[in-house]
């Protein structure tokens, strides 16, 4: 199967010097190269806030803008780098609790794989150990992931962009640690994401692909690191969107009643699906959406939650309440998120 | 093993163990593409070029502090699931280990007990599960029921086979289901290689 | 050569549909699904402004975001999509001139390709039958085509967003229609651009790529329809980025010296490279413009002007000057930009 | 073409090209892809349709103002390069034509150099630039100095054909330089299929 040409330099350093180039581009942010951790530049954004609950996230790479992209006035204080598709290790995301700490203790933003609860896990312990008071929000949004019990449990995946937007804006505004922790366990109860790949992807250094694809298959069910999903499936003649749609929405109002409800939606693009495509997706899902009795509040369309140059998509709903909908409208202005500032 | 494991005879093993992981790098990623992330061999790869490192610059004593500083580098350098996972057997075994400066099989069978039991712990994962602990808890239980080190390594390697026809229950893996059937657990066999690695150094003790 | 396979419906309804997607998700803009035509929906915005200059462009689909996901406030009034990689016909393009026009004129926006200037002329001149005074400004600024005289001259491309920020800036502010179309032909006069592609995109309903292009070569100068470029050339072994954004920045500055000047930077995506690498490719592009005077004043990084999936970069500068600066940072609120409000 | 061109045989005409822009739609995508941007045969396929509806809709009276119909509709539904072109080229054509109810070939000829000016005047190509003048000129030269529209179709044919060895000085393919060398214009192919759709209908009268 074809590897495709990367625009990298390095494939060891891709990281490194992805992070380099976010440095030049984004004077707002203070970039720690030798712990890959991203952060607010405050002498820039002029937000010196002693006792505010500082935001941290991270995870593997490769899910550009997620979650350095998303650091921010009104959203993340510090992201924690890791490899490609590999968590980061817990000096790292102690790099960044420590950059994001002013006092008011620190919410760790994990998304639920076995490598990132236990890394942000021991990151936390050390974290007490400089008495910054850590909590923790584990994103498991993931439906495809149905028999919890038998497995890791649900994965994180694109929720986890309505979770830092509204925590963000939350301890912009001053509410506590427990709070802010409480509001994040609520956004996660009421975040649900469905994947599809109609291609795979390849990590930087590796001579395949993650997984083989015949043309005319699609993969359902899928993370966002590049493995295969839950399903593999022909994809049908025409309507395929559709069908993508029908299949994600489905899933989705499975486990969480839709109808009646107001919706934050993300319809994700992977990486490799150009914008034309994403909004065909974003129409169809809107219409399953609205079919079932939901009304979108507010929606993104675009790269959000992404596996390197993956083409396919992940469709993301939260049930809103009016306290969401005025955090989600605070400002932010972060690399990959800004409105109102 | 025959004389027991000293401090060198301890980085003998870490050493013969880099080079097994350097070795089978791309067979490990290849184990990880079906079912995981396709990553498992770098990341160890990673993580045991900097034990080596580590161990270069620090010259621990004894096997405890041997396996304590490879242990808190794999931590501090692999990520994921396997950087934890393997980080912590290594150090609470080499905790366990006290000051002893020499340990035989035995003594080494009640440390790994205690980084066993840290690992089920930490990861939650029981025999069966296709984990690395399918291929770790076999061998502990060998070498603690008095067995070789060759015997706990061909107990190593059993479990990890084991693996194949399972269902994976926790890591990455789990989410595939029964099309995870038929693939080898990657980070059962590389503490395969741990133990094949350790098996490996009998006889020529601390050389 | 493998055909990617797309998240659309049926190919051939695939502008109708991804507009339809857009109308779903952005109220606040107004889609005339006849005519391919979107704009603002001025109730949304409180925006009724009699005597505002109207901002109108269009081109063929598939570049999206741009140009219908520029309309918006301190943007495009309107904006007329085309079939994919096909100009908009006169009707189409007078439809958008009419939903802009305030009574103050409108300044239409023109990427130098045969089909848009002949399809554009022709739209001014049924709106000049319409009392709709009508300015055109020709965006010119590839400088892969350096052979103006034997060709079309130089191709639309990446500049085109600078041009339609600064102008929409500079209409909301109150500016004139004569004075908008010459502030936006000297925002032509100081942009350039060159791409990049690694892989070739593919047509909706067509079979096959715009071209064959082997593993381990790429194409230099390309435009932005799926065209071959200018040159092919071997992918490097290593450094892949740094030797883009080398070529890059040296046809751009061998045709407009860049020492000593202030810069307004995308680091645009084709549509298939991910954000990992645009951002790697960021930071060789900066140091390569660094190294040669230059100071990068403003940077967009991400995929604002594409050619469906194709996998690839467009590297486009324009020399600021504060007036620039200023009307580069005033607010803008559209689907794809988005700052200030 | 012996008995003169009606409002019927324009028609016909049309629809002889239309049918040949489908039989030919996917080759003419296919010239413009190593040139272009592959969609010349569904361009034209598009507009061809369209005006075939359109002159069912309107049942116009007169061959200009089948023609002068088409060419507007051309212009509505094409878009791109050619759309404004071959739109223009059949408008002006049809105004120049008149009023007359029926037109022999060299009055088609005094009609179609109307045409062929104002593509011209508008794209800015002369013969040898590679683009649909190198087939459009040479077969109203041939109308203009008395030639048959078989003639015509030859000398569009040809001109076509001359395409191959140019570098393109106008339109996209110009983009290319000298790698266009070894192409056929795309616009020119079509212009030949609209010539030749003419000569098909020699001696066919308005039937
Ligand atoms: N909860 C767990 N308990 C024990 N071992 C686990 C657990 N989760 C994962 N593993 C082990 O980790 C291995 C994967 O390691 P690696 O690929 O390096 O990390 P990641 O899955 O984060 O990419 C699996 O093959 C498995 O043996
Ligand atoms: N300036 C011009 N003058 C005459 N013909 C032109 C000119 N530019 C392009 N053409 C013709 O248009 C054809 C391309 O048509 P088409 O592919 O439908 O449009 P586009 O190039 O916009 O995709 C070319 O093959 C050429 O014959
Ligand atoms: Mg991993
Ligand atoms: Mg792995
Ligand atoms: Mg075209
Ligand atoms: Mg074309």
């Amino acid at each position: 199967m074809h590897v495709p040409t990367k625009l990298l330099d390095d494939p060891a350093d891709a990281v490194t010097d992805a992070l380099r180039g976010l440095a030049a581009v984004h004077p707002e942010l203070t970039v720690d190269l030798e712990h890959h951790v991203v952060s607010r530049n405050h002498d820039h954004f002029g937000d010196h806030r002693p006792g505010k609950v500082g935001l941290v996230s991270g995870g593997g790479s490769g899910h550009e803008p997620l979650h350095a992209g998303f650091v921010g006035l009104g959203m993340l204080d510090a992201a924690a780098c890791g490899a490609v598709f590999t968590s980061p290790v817990p000096d790292q995301v102690l790099a960044a609790t420590t950059a994001a700490s002013s006092g008011g203790g620190v919410v760790h933003v994990v998304k639920n794989y076995t490598g990132d609860v236990l890394n942000f896990q021991m990151a936390a312990e050390l974290a007490d150990d400089e008495d910054i008071a850590v909590e923790t929000v584990l994103v498991d949004d993931d439906v495809a992931v149905t028999d919890s019990l038998y497995t890791a449990g649900r994965r994180g995946t694109g929720g986890t962009l309505f979770v830092e937007k509204v925590l963000g804006a939350a301890a912009e505004q001053g509410m506590a640690l427990a709070e802010v922790a409480a509001l994040g366990r609520d956004v996660v109860a009421r975040s649900r994401s469905f994947g599809v790949a109609l291609s795979p992807c390849t990590t930087p250094g590796s001579d395949r692909p993650g997984f083989d694809l015949e043309p005319g298959e699609m993969e359902l069910g899928i993370g966002i690191h590049g493995e295969p999903g839950r399903r593999r499936v022909p994809v049908p003649a025409t309507g395929v969107a559709r069908e993508v749609a029908r299949t994600s929405v489905a899933a989705i109002a499975d486990d969480m009643p839709l109808d009646g409800e107001e919706l934050l939606l993300l319809v994700n693009g992977m990486g490799g699906t150009p914008l034309l495509e994403l909004q065909v997706l974003a129409g169809d899902v809107v219409a399953e959406l609205t079919a079932r009795g939901a009304r979108i509040a507010r929606a993104l369309v675009g790269n959000h939650v992404t596996s390197l140059e993956m083409a396919g998509s992940m469709v993301s709903v939260c049930r809103a309440t009016p306290q969401l909908l005025q955090l989600w409208d605070a400002p932010v202005r972060t690399p990959a998120l800004r409105w109102g500032a | 093993m025959s004389p027991a494991l000293t401090a060198a005879g301890a980085r003998d093993w870490l050493q013969r163990f880099a080079t097994a992981v350097d070795e089978h790098a791309a067979d490990l990623t290849d184990l990880d593409r079906p079912i995981g992330d396709s990553d498992h061999g770098v990341n160890l790869q990673r993580g045991m070029r900097a034990v080596l490192a580590a161990l270069d610059a620090a010259d621990p004593a004894t096997p405890g502090a041997v396996l304590l500083k490879a242990g808190s580098t794999l931590v501090s350098t692999v990520g994921g699931a396997s950087g934890p996972l393997f980080g912590t057997l290594l150090r609470r075994t080499g905790k366990a280990l006290g000051d002893a400066e020499s340990v035989d099989a035995a003594a080494l069978g009640s440390g790994l007990r205690v980084g066993l039991d840290a690992v089920t712990a930490l990861g939650g994962a029981q025999v069966g599960d296709a984990t690395l602990v399918d291929a770790l808890a076999p061998a502990v239980e060998s070498l603690e029921a008095g067995g070789s080190v060759t015997e706990a390594a061909e107990a190593a390697a059993r479990g990890a086979a084991s693996t194949d026809e399972l269902v994976a229950r926790k890591g990455r893996a789990s989410y595939l289901g029964e099309r995870g059937i038929g693939h080898r657990d990657p980070g059962a066999a590389s503490t395969a290689l741990l133990f094949a690695a350790l098996a490996d150094g009998d006889g020529a003790g601390a050389s």
